[in-house]
């Protein structure tokens, strides 16, 4: 779920580019480190990335007809770590906006908070924090993927609540609206992609 | 007699290209071996996804035993115990750790009793002349093992109908035979084949029919006469066999369909002496 | 997914077919980020309207696309724009004095049918202005442009490389996903329909994708060390005529829109 | 006479087979066209990499103008402005989007100045025939024409050795053509090329001389001869081209290379109209 183009009022979205380009520069520094030592690792995030924006493009029907989609943001924060899922959050989401016509430009700030830096971050604290607390593998692989969904959901109703106050109940109310209204399509997404977390970790072992 | 399967002006085709056949008529018998022809891009594999019930067609229909496919998810499950495609790529065809566990995906999913599905299992290996490889994980085969494990999954299915793309595409000469004799003990076991390739000798070789794919439509008939058609071979940018091409320079009114024979036909042929060798 | 998957290839196949290729790319950005910015910031009527107006006149009269790819790429953010429209619509809480209807504690009022509809239009007017570049200019162009900004060369790289085989592993996936369909991945026996095992086909195929993406990332760091591949992926800039005439349309209408909001504003 | 390149007692594998080449050797001539043939998995494809400058030998050395190649990276970068390597996949070498700019990788890698990049690109796409596809996407290619494009990227380093693996695997008969005459115009222009290949029969027509891989070692000599030793063809699991293959049969001393030549070969023979033809 990302906000279409020119949904966001101009201040709004200068605000979220605003907090989104700390994460995003300090993500993109280290890719670039990264790749400097070894030029090699340029294809594994690329295929990263790849694979990132065709999972998104699973489209799951929901309810409110929203485009619903696994983020997978939640493997790649396991596998790649928060930072640098920031930076390729970017990246996919600008081949979301111009190949799919999902999400936008001028929103991009906004997206890459909710999705590229939230719900990774969110999701490998959790993750971290079960596996400190001696949790199951299982269990982190699944609160992971999901809270960083979930996270990512939150997030979105949020920015578009301050953009579009409720014109009785203001802020809360218009988040409490937007939440109600994609936790339809949202929670169960979430769930499901918790789940397939699981199922696509215990794969990956076996081969 | 009703065909096995059949597709009667079929229409299909893609967004970018949505004519890629454009009016094709098919019949396949039980029991044929059937040879699908034609330049890359011509629709062989468009073709080959209808037949299966991958594609919809945007006109026309697909009939199985005379009775038109139903294209609901119910009618597909049934549709696919009958008919089975194999992909050219074997990589993207096999999912599963090991080989048994690969094969087995098909008959899990039909919801079989265990003990049956191992059966099966062991069956479809061993037709495919791949027994000895069950307990290997399936990324330590090779390309030639990958394409018959791959086709090992859909014999599993037990089809009446094996649709094979280019099973013998980029295998060496040994990969070859073991493919050819594996497709023999196939139909020995009775299942009729169709096979998409560009290899016109292996068809010419393997076939009773063919069917060329050219112009977004089809031409079908026996195997020898079609690929004879110099006009037809040109138009569907292929090439004569070389048997056949050899047998008409020659000036000879045979047509032979591999090495055996045209030895066969130059050595009763070469005791007359006589240059006019068309006069059989 | 299938659906999905042309739709990807929708908008790229029309961006490299498009006669705006041969443009320079600074010149679609001018034009494209004008209209979005002035959408953004122009009163809402009449600018937002002329600049869906002006978007769509570009997209389909100069830039020769077809309807039915703008169709369908706009689909998608219609849904969106909407769904969030009505939840903008429906206030929630206690009822304002002013309202139209109320149901319980749902109302509709002056207030949020203006702010319901200053969504949507933005939201449409954003949109097609953003696909006025999304439907001319592939996105290698785009990247190659962005050279000029002094962007770390590898993050360029990485992107480019991301765009190449993301056409690469969508082949890779679609094979996949077609062999389970043929193998009733998709479609089991059992309860609930097979319910159980279409997750762990599906499990299975996400990760079979994965793999074979992987392998094939490897291959080609392979292929590319063969060519000579050691730190930087350096390819020819691609050359294109300036064509100042566009750049004259492009600021007039952007400046006749100005002009006739404010001025509708101000009588 | 120095080669232009030459492998010498090589020895070389990976880590899971380290002796896929055990004591090879191996010259390559300039001008001459070279087929390279073997089984999958016979070490056709190693063996490429080493003369390449892509995997260092366990043993042995490789010689280029009789000087031993030197493995270092400035070592290697010289190498390659000598000896460029297609591989089979013509995906795992294109890595970029637009055909151009992929083509343009290795003379922007050499330093060289615009307009020559520009220039060698130009010339490259034409002798692969392939210049109406410069500003093409690359995932908008058919296969064959990837094929092409990922030869012109080599192409392009105007090396004086091209090392193709497998160029005409996978393409329909009008594909293999358009390749063959685009290795022509390279010869042509001076290019020496050695093939990797399964196909037999193509190797014939094509080479002056083959290397057979077989028994983690090279046979070389002149591609009729190899390709006539039946002991040979047993061992390395190839297969006799047919033309060979009938001339055998029919006992004529001779080795036709195509069609044209069996023909010839036959029409005069046949007036003869002896049934000894071994008798030439």
């Amino acid at each position: 779920m990302h906000i279409a183009e020119g949904v966001l009022p101009p201040a709004q979205c200068a605000i979220w580019y605003a907090a989104a380009a700390p994460f995003v520069i300090h993500g993109a520094v280290k890719v670039v480190k990264e790749v400097r030592e070894h030029p090699e690792n340029k294809l594994l995030l690329a295929t990263a990335g790849a694979c990132t924006f065709l999972l998104s493009s699973i489209k799951l029907p929901s309810v409110t007809g929203s485009s619903s989609h696994p983020t997978g943001t939640g493997v790649g924060a396991i596998l790649f770590k928060p930072p640098v899922m920031a930076f390729m959050g970017v990246i996919v989401l600008v081949f979301q906006a111009l190949l799919l016509a999902h999400g936008g430009i001028t929103t991009l700030g906004a997206n890459t908070f909710s999705m590229a830096i939230a719900g990774p971050w969110i999701g490998y604290w959790v993750y971290l924090l079960t596996k400190r607390l001696h949790g199951p593998n299982a269990l982190a692989i699944f609160l992971c993927m999901a809270i960083s969904d979930l996270a990512t959901y939150c997030v979105t109703s949020f920015q578009l609540a301050f953009a579009f106050p409720d014109a009785s109940s203001g802020v809360v109310g218009a988040a409490l609206k937007f939440l109600g209204i994609f936790a339809v399509s949202q929670v169960p997404l979430s769930i499901m992609e918790g789940f397939l977390g699981i199922l696509l970790f215990r794969f990956l072992v076996r081969v | 007699m009703t065909a096995l399967l059949q597709a009667d002006h079929v229409v299909a085709g893609h967004p970018g290209r949505p004519r890629v056949l454009d009016g094709v008529t098919l019949h396949i018998e039980r029991g044929t071996r059937l040879a699908l022809l034609g330049a890359n891009g011509s629709g062989k594999t468009t073709l080959m996804s209808v037949l299966a019930g991958s594609l919809e067609p945007a006109s026309g229909r697909v009939l199985r035993e005379g009775e038109p496919l139903d294209w609901s998810r119910k009618g597909l499950r049934e549709h696919r115990r009958h008919v089975q495609m194999v992909l050219q790529d074997p990589d993207a065809q096999l999912f599963s750790a090991d080989v048994a566990q690969d094969v087995s995906f098909g008959p899990m999913n039909l919801g079989l009793p265990v003990d049956e599905v191992r059966e099966r299992v062991d069956q479809s290996l061993r037709l495919l002349g791949a027994d000895h490889l069950a307990e290997r994980a399936t990324h330590h085969l090779s390309y030639g093992e990958r394409k018959r494990v791959a086709t090992a999954g859909a014999v599993a299915m037990r089809p009446d109908l094996l649709l094979l793309d280019e099973p013998t595409a980029g295998l060496d000469p040994a990969g070859v035979r073991q493919m050819r004799e594996a497709l023999d003990r196939l139909t020995a076991a009775g299942a009729t084949i169709l096979m998409a390739t560009h290899d016109v000798a292996l068809a010419l070789d393997w076939a009773d029919e063919a069917a060329v794919v050219c112009d977004a439509a089809v031409r079908q008939g026996p195997v020898d006469e079609l690929l004879a058609d110099s006009g037809l071979i040109a138009r569907a940018h292929l090439e004569k066999p070389w048997t056949l091409a050899l047998a008409a320079a020659l000036g000879l009114d045979r047509r032979p369909r591999n090495l055996e024979q045209a030895i066969a036909m130059l050595t009763d042929e070469r005791p007359a002496g006589a240059h006019d060798g068309a006069a059989r | 997914m299938n659906n999905h998957s042309h739709h990807i290839n929708a908008l790229d196949d029309a961006a490299w077919d498009s006669p705006w290729r041969r443009r320079r790319v600074g010149e679609k950005v001018l034009c494209s980020m004008g209209l979005v910015l002035t959408a953004l910031l122009a009163p809402v009527w009449p600018g937002t309207v002329l600049v869906s107006v002006a978007a769509v006149a570009f997209i389909l009269g100069s830039a020769r696309i077809r309807l039915h790819v703008l169709a369908e790429a706009m689909s998608a953010p219609l849904v969106f724009l909407v769904l969030g429209g009505v939840s903008v619509l429906l206030a929630v809480g206690r009822t304002p004095t002013d309202a139209w209807w109320s149901l319980g504690a749902l109302s509709i009022g002056p207030t949020s049918s203006v702010q319901a509809l200053r969504l949507f239009l933005h939201g449409m007017s954003g949109t097609l202005s953003v696909m006025v570049l999304a439907t001319t200019t592939p996105m290698v162009d785009l990247l190659t442009w962005l050279r000029r900004f002094h962007v770390p060369e590898p993050l360029l790289e990485i992107a480019n490389l991301t765009y190449r085989l993301l056409f690469v592993i969508l082949d890779t996936m679609l094979t996949v996903m077609e062999a389970q369909r043929c193998r009733l991945g998709d479609n089991p026996v059992g309860p609930m329909h097979g319910l159980r095992r279409r997750w762990d086909n599906t499990a299975a195929a996400i990760g079979a994708i994965g793999i074979l993406a992987w392998e094939r990332a490897g291959r080609l760091n392979e292929g590319m060390s063969h060519r000579g591949f050691e730190t930087t992926l350096a390819t020819l800039p691609v050359r294109r005529r300036a064509s100042p005439r566009f750049i004259v349309i492009t600021l007039a209408v952007i400046a006749a829109i100005w002009a006739l909001s404010l001025g509708g504003t101000a009588s």
